[in-house]
C-alpha cells in the first residue's frame, strides 16, 4: 500500500496499464513533456516513450476523432481534455462517431478508448475552467461515464476504464485532486463500472453524490450526527449505467432521498436519479425526492463561487428539512 | 510514370491539374504510357460501368420505394474505379458516402449497401470487407479516423495507407483541418481524396470557398498534393499510385483533389434544376469518365461498344439478384436495437428491453 | 386566417420579421437558392434579396459563431443546423458563447439570434438525422428552448422567439411538418416563451409531450376515451424556461403524471419533468410519475424505428397501466 | 510606406518576414521612413513601457495572492502597442487572452483587467471601450465572432474593421480554419492577427504544425497574408495600417503572423524550464521589443534611457491605484450571479434565486 492523492493514483492506473498493454498510447495537449495542466501524466512519457505519451496539436475534435481512429485499429487510446469546458468541441465526434461505431457496425469495430476529463468548480479557475458535463454525456447513448471520488476508487475504476471494450467518459473530480489521501494498494486492482458504493449506512434518509460533492456531504453529516440524523451515503461513481439496485435498497430503507450535485439543476444529473427513486421506491417514500444542485446559471468566476458551489452547511439544511418533513 | 517531377510540373499553386486523355479519350501527355495492361484497364471499363449500372438500379428502387433516401455517384465513378485498382487489402478505406465503386472493389457486397439505404444498420457490416470503414455521414469527420487509423499503422509497424474521402463542401468543416494538421504534425500514411464535384447540395463551389483550387490548401499544412482531373480515370490512378508510394515511402499525407462533376441529383430528395443550370450540366456530360475511358479503348482497338449492352442486362440481372438478398434479409428484430449498443449488454438497456418486450407480449407484437 | 403546415407557417413567421425589421437574416447550409432542404425558406431569398438570406459554407460552428458575432454586433441572425445530428459541431459556440455572452459582459453585449433545428425520428431517415437533442440545450444555462407541435404555435413562438433578446434554440419537429394542416393568421402574432397549453382537460391523468409527440399522445387518447379514461395534455411547448404553475395545478388535480418524449430516457427531458412533479405535487400523487421516452440507443435505422418510435399503442398502454395503479 | 509592392516582396510562400529594424534598433530597409511623428514613436515607447510595467506586476499581485490565474504578454508587447496605435474607434477588437497593450488602447481600464482576474465577471464590462470584445478562453473560438461582427458592419455599409487575434497553437483548431474561410468567402473586413509566440503552453511551434509559416495559411482560402516580426513596432505599425487600409479598400480579410517569443510563462501557474532551454530564452532576450524600440529612439537622438526609472515609478504608482480600485470594488452579490443571464430574469431563476435567498436568511449569510 502507498498513500496516494487522487492524482497520483491517476497517473498509477495508467503507468501499470501502459506498463502491461503495448496497445494502450495517451496524448492530448501538454500531455507529454508537461505532464499535464495538472501533472497527472507526469513521467510517463519518459518512461514509456513519446511515440506512446505525448502531445497533440491544439484540437479537441482532432484528439477525440484520431483516438476513434486508433481504438477501431487496434490501440486503446487514453486521451486527456485539458478540462471540462474545453471537452465541448469534441462533442460531434464523441456524441456522432466514439458513442455509436460499435452500433454502426454491429460490433464489427470496438471502441476501447478513455476519454480523462478534469471537471468541476471550487478551484478559483477562470471561466470555462469548471463546467460539469456529466448529463450531457450521461444522456449519449453508447458511453460509460465516470467520475470517482477518491484514489483508491480512482486507480480502480480507471483500469476498468482502460480495460473495457467501450469508450468511457472518465471524469477527474479536480477540486480534490490533491486534497484527498488515502492507502492505495500498488498492484493492479479493478472496480466495476456501474456499481455505485454506500460510503455510510444510516437510517433516516439517502443521499446520493460523486465527485467532489462526496466530501462535501460528508462534512454534512458530521453536522447531521450532531443532531442524531442518520445518514446512508451513496458514492454513484457511475453516472451511466446507473447503479438502480443500490437506489432502490437505501431508499426502500430510508423513504427519504437527497441528490447532491454541483451541476446546473434543468434536465441536470440529478432528476435522472430522483426519477429512477421514483421508479424503484415509490411506496417507500416519506417525503419528496429532492436535489440540491448548481443553479441554472453559468459557474460564476472565483468571487461568485460561493454562491455557486455546495457547501456542507446548504446540505446539512437541506438534510435537515428533508428529515423533518 | 508519374513521379516526383511530374508533381513538381503540377504545382496547385500554379492552378495547374492533372490530366491524362482528353473529353475524346486522346492521350495529351506525350510519352505517357499507361501502368496498367490493357486487361486490366478493360476491366477498370467494365468495373465503372457495373457502378454506374448499379447505381442507377439504386436510384431507381428507391423511385420504387424499395428502398429510402440514397446518394447517386453519376459521373464520379472514375475516382471510385480508380481508387479500387489502387487501394490495397492491407489499407484502409475510409468512406464518405459516395465512393460506390471502391467500396465494391474493397470488398462490400452489393446486398449490403442496399440494406443499409433500406434502412438496416446490418448493411454496415461489410462482412467481406477488411479495413473498410462504415459510410460517414456528419461531413469530414471521418477524415480524423482515418488519422488515427494511419498512427495506429505507423505505430505497429505496418506498410499499408488509409485512404480517406471528403467532398468539396466538406473541406469547409474545421475536422478537414484539424485532419490535415495532424496528418502532417505526426506524419501519418494517409491519402486524402477530395471529391470536388462542384456543389454541396445546392452550395456551388465559389460559395464554399475562395481557394484557388483545393488541393492548394495542403500548403496550410505543408501536405504535398495536386489537383486530378476526376473523370479521367488514367491521370487518377496515375495519381493514386503514385500517392500510395509516396506515403508508404516518405512517411507523410498526401492530399488528391479530384475535380469532378455530380451529374445526378445531391440524394434521390434532391431536385438540381433549382440550383443549377442545364448548360452547366450539358458542359460537364461532356467529360464524362464513361465515354472518355470507353472512347480511350475503342481508339486503342480494345473495345467494341456494342458489348455494352449485353454487359449491362447482364449486371442488371447480378444488381437485381442482390437487391433481392436485401430484400430478403431477415425481418428487423428487437434485438438489433438493443444488442450492439455495448460489448455486453448493460443492465439498464436489459431493463429497458424487457419492459418492451412485455409490452409486445402483451399487445402481440409491433403493430 | 389561412390554412398552413407547420413548415409553411415558420417560413410565414420568418417573412414577415425579415419584411418588418432590417437587422434580421437568415443564412445555414442551403437555405438560399434551394430554400432549405425542408423547403422552410423557400422563397425568403428571392422577396429579401441574397445579402439577408444566404447560404454558408458547409460548418457547423462556424454558422453559430458568425451569428454570435453578427447577434452582440446589431444584427438578428435566424440561423438553421440542417439537421439535429449536425448541430454537434456548433455545441462549443453554443454552450460557451451563444448562452454566455450577456453574462459574461454582464448585458452590455445581447445575443438576439435564433437557431433553427429540424429534429426528431420517425422520417425513414438516414444516421443523425432523427435525432432529439433537447435535453442537451436545456442543460445549458443562458439558453431559451422552443418547440412547437401546431402550424398556428409554430408561427407565434417562432416571431417570439426572433423578437427576444435572448438566444432561442427553435427545434422544429420534422415529423410533422406537413402532417399538420391549421387555420392560421396571416398578420403577426406572438405566443410567450415559458408557457405551456393545455391542449385537453381531463381529469385522470396529466400526460405532458411537445413537438411531434403530442399527435401521438392525442391519438392514444382516442383509445383511452373509449375505456372513459380522460386525460388533460399539456403541450410543453417550451424546454426551458419550463412552465412549472402549469404542470402543478394539474397533476394536482389528476394525481398521475405520464411522460412522453423520443429522447433516449437516461438523462433525458422526461426526468425533469418529473422532478418538477416530484418538487410541486409530491403530495397529490397517486401513482410514481412515470415516463414513456425513447431507449438509451442510438435511433435505429429507418427498419428499426419500428421498436424505437412511441407508437399510440405504447402510449395508451402507459395511461391504462398508471390510471389502473 | 508599406505597399502592395512590398507585401509582394514578402511572400509567406518563399518563408519571408517584413522587418524594419534588426535587434539593434537599426533600420534595415533602406529607404524606410516611419509613418508615425517621432512624438508618436516616443509615446509609443512609453505605452509600450507601461504594458510591460502593468504587466509585471499583474504578476505580482497573482503572487501575492491578490488575483488568481494571470498571462503574462512579456515579450509580445509591440504588437499590442503597434495594434493599439492602428485600431481606431469605429473598429471592433476581438481579444484572445494575449494583448494586454491594444485593450488599454482601445479604453479598456487596468482595473477592469485586475477585476476579471481577481474572479469578477464585472471586470469584461470594459465601460469606456467601445467596440471591445471581452477576453475569449476557448481557443480559436473568437475568430468567427469577428467575422460576424464583419459581416454586420458590412451589411449596415460602416467603414469599420474588425481585429481578431489569436495564437499560434489557436491555427490549429477547426474554428481558425472555419474563420479564415468564411471571412474570405463573405468578403468582410476582418484582419486577423496570429500571436505565434512558438508555444501553445508547453507544446512547441513544431508539433504544433508542419507549415513553413502560419502566414502561409492564408492560401487555403486565398487571404492575402505576410509574416511579419512582432517584436519589431515598426514592422508590426507598417503591415498593421496597410491591412486596415487594405481591407476597407478590397472588402476582404487579412491575416498576419506576428512572430515572437512568450518570454514569461503561459499563466502564472505554468512553469516554461519544464519544456524549454534557456539558451532559448537568452537568444529571444535579444530580440526584446521594447529594447529594440529604445536603442532605436536612442540611436535618433530621442530617448534618454534614465528616463525609464522615473517613469516606472509613475507607472507602477498609477498600477498601484487601479489594483486597489479592483481591490476596493463592492463585493460580490448574489444578484451577480443570476441578473445577467437574461434579458429578464425567468421565472425558474427567480425562484431559485429566492431559495436560496431563504437559505441564507435562514443561516445568516455565507460562510
Ligand atoms: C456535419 C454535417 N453537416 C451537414 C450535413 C448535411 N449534408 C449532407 S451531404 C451535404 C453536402 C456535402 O457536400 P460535399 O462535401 O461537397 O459532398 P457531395 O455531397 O458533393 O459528395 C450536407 C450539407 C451533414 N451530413 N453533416
Ligand atoms: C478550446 C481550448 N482548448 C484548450 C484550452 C487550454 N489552453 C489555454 S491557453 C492554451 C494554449 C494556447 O496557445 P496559443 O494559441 O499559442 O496562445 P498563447 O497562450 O501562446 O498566447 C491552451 C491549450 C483552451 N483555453 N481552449
Ligand atoms: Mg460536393
Ligand atoms: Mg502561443
Amino acid at each position: 500500500m502507498k498513500v496516494m492523492t487522487l492524482v497520483q493514483a491517476i497517473t498509477d492506473a495508467m503507468d501499470i496499464k501502459l506498463s502491461e498493454d503495448k496497445n494502450i498510447v495517451v496524448y492530448g495537449e501538454d500531455v507529454g513533456v508537461e505532464g499535464g495542466v495538472f501533472r497527472v501524466t507526469e513521467g510517463l512519457q519518459l518512461k514509456h516513450g513519446n511515440s506512446r505519451v505525448f502531445d497533440s496539436p491544439l484540437a479537441e475534435s482532432a484528439i477525440a476523432g484520431t483516438a476513434l481512429g486508433m481504438a477501431i485499429s487496434g490501440l486503446r487510446p487514453i486521451i486527456e481534455m485539458q478540462f471540462d469546458g474545453f471537452s465541448f468541441p469534441a462533442f460531434n465526434q464523441i456524441i456522432s462517431h466514439v458513442a455509436r461505431f460499435r452500433n454502426r457496425t454491429r460490433g464489427k469495430f470496438e471502441v476501447p478508448m478513455v476519454i480523462r476529463i478534469p471537471y468541476g468548480g471550487g478551484i478559483n479557475a477562470l471561466e470555462h475552467h469548471s463546467e460539469s458535463p456529466e448529463a450531457y454525456f450521461g444522456h449519449t447513448p453508447g458511453l460509460k461515464v465516470v467520475i470517482p471520488s477518491t484514489p483508491y476508487d480512482a486507480k480502480g475504476l480507471l483500469i476498468s476504464a482502460i480495460e473495457d471494450n467501450d469508450p468511457v467518459i472518465y471524469l477527474e473530480p479536480k477540486r480534490i485532486y490533491r486534497a484527498i489521501k488515502q492507502e492505495v494498494p500498488e498492484e493492479k486492482y479493478t472496480i466495476p463500472i456501474g456499481k455505485a458504493s454506500i460510503l455510510n449506512k444510516g437510517e433516516h434518509i439517502t443521499v446520493i453524490a460523486y465527485g467532489a460533492m462526496v466530501r462535501e456531504v460528508q462534512k454534512a453529516m458530521v453536522m447531521a450526527k450532531a443532531k442524531s440524523i442518520s445518514v446512508e451515503l451513496i458514492d454513484l461513481r457511475t453516472i451511466w449505467p446507473i447503479d438502480r439496485d443500490t437506489i432502490r435498497q437505501s431508499v426502500q430503507k430510508t423513504g427519504r432521498v437527497l441528490v447532491v450535485t454541483e451541476a446546473p439543476q434543468s434536465y441536470g444529473p440529478a432528476a435522472e436519479l430522483l426519477q429512477i427513486v421514483n421508479e424503484e421506491a415509490f411506496l417507500s417514500l416519506e417525503a419528496p425526492p429532492t436535489r440540491l444542485t448548481g443553479f441554472d446559471t453559468v459557474i460564476p468566476l472565483p468571487l461568485g463561487e460561493k454562491f455557486y458551489m455546495l457547501t456542507p452547511e446548504r446540505i446539512f439544511y437541506e438534510i435537515e428539512k428533508l428529515v423533518k418533513y | 510514370m508519374f513521379n516526383l517531377k511530374t508533381l513538381d510540373k503540377f504545382k496547385p499553386i500554379d492552378d495547374k491539374t492533372y490530366q491524362v486523355i482528353d473529353n475524346d479519350g486522346k492521350v495529351i501527355i506525350k510519352d505517357w504510357i499507361p501502368d496498367l495492361k490493357d486487361e486490366e484497364i478493360v476491366q477498370a471499363y467494365k468495373d465503372l460501368l457495373f457502378e454506374r449500372t448499379a447505381d442507377f438500379m439504386a436510384v431507381s428502387y428507391q423511385r420504387q420505394g424499395r428502398m429510402f433516401t440514397y446518394p447517386p455517384n453519376l459521373g464520379q465513378e472514375a475516382i471510385h474505379i480508380a481508387s479500387g485498382k489502387v487501394i490495397q487489402p492491407e489499407d484502409w478505406l475510409v468512406p464518405a458516402f459516395r465512393e460506390l465503386g471502391a467500396w465494391l472493389a474493397k470488398g462490400v457486397s452489393l446486398w449490403e449497401i442496399f440494406l443499409y439505404f433500406k434502412g438496416h444498420e446490418d448493411g454496415s457490416k461489410f462482412l467481406n470487407a477488411k479495413r473498410m470503414l462504415p459510410i460517414s455521414v456528419p461531413i469530414a469527420s471521418q477524415l480524423l479516423h482515418a488519422v488515427g487509423i494511419g498512427y495506429a499503422m505507423k505505430y505497429q509497424g505496418e506498410k499499408a495507407v488509409a485512404f480517406a474521402y471528403v467532398g468539396d463542401g466538406g473541406t469547409s468543416e474545421g475536422d478537414f483541418h484539424e485532419a490535415l494538421n495532424f496528418a502532417a504534425v505526426w506524419d501519418v500514411p494517409v491519402v486524402f481524396v477530395v471529391q470536388n464535384n462542384r456543389f454541396a447540395i445546392s452550395v456551388p463551389l465559389k460559395m464554399q470557398t475562395r481557394s484557388l483550387n483545393l488541393a492548394v490548401k495542403g500548403v496550410a499544412y505543408d501536405v504535398k498534393s495536386i489537383a486530378v482531373d476526376g473523370n479521367d480515370f488514367f491521370a487518377m490512378h496515375d495519381v493514386l499510385s503514385f500517392a500510395r508510394e509516396f506515403v508508404l515511402k516518405e512517411n507523410k499525407p498526401f492530399l488528391i483533389e479530384a475535380k469532378t462533376y455530380r451529374q445526378g441529383a445531391h440524394t434521390t430528395s434532391d431536385d438540381p434544376t433549382r440550383y443549377r443550370t442545364k448548360d452547366e450540366e450539358d458542359e460537364w456530360a461532356l467529360k464524362d469518365p464513361l465515354k472518355r475511358l470507353q472512347s480511350y479503348l475503342i481508339s486503342k482497338k480494345l473495345w467494341d461498344p456494342s458489348e455494352d449492352e449485353k454487359l449491362i442486362a447482364q449486371y442488371k440481372k447480378k444488381i437485381d439478384s442482390e437487391f433481392e438478398k436485401a430484400e430478403a434479409y431477415p425481418e428487423y428484430k428487437l434485438d438489433d436495437v438493443f444488442d450492439y449498443m455495448y460489448e455486453n449488454l448493460p443492465d439498464e438497456l436489459k431493463r429497458q428491453k424487457n419492459n418492451y418486450q412485455n409490452y409486445l407480449n402483451h399487445v402481440g407484437g409491433v403493430k
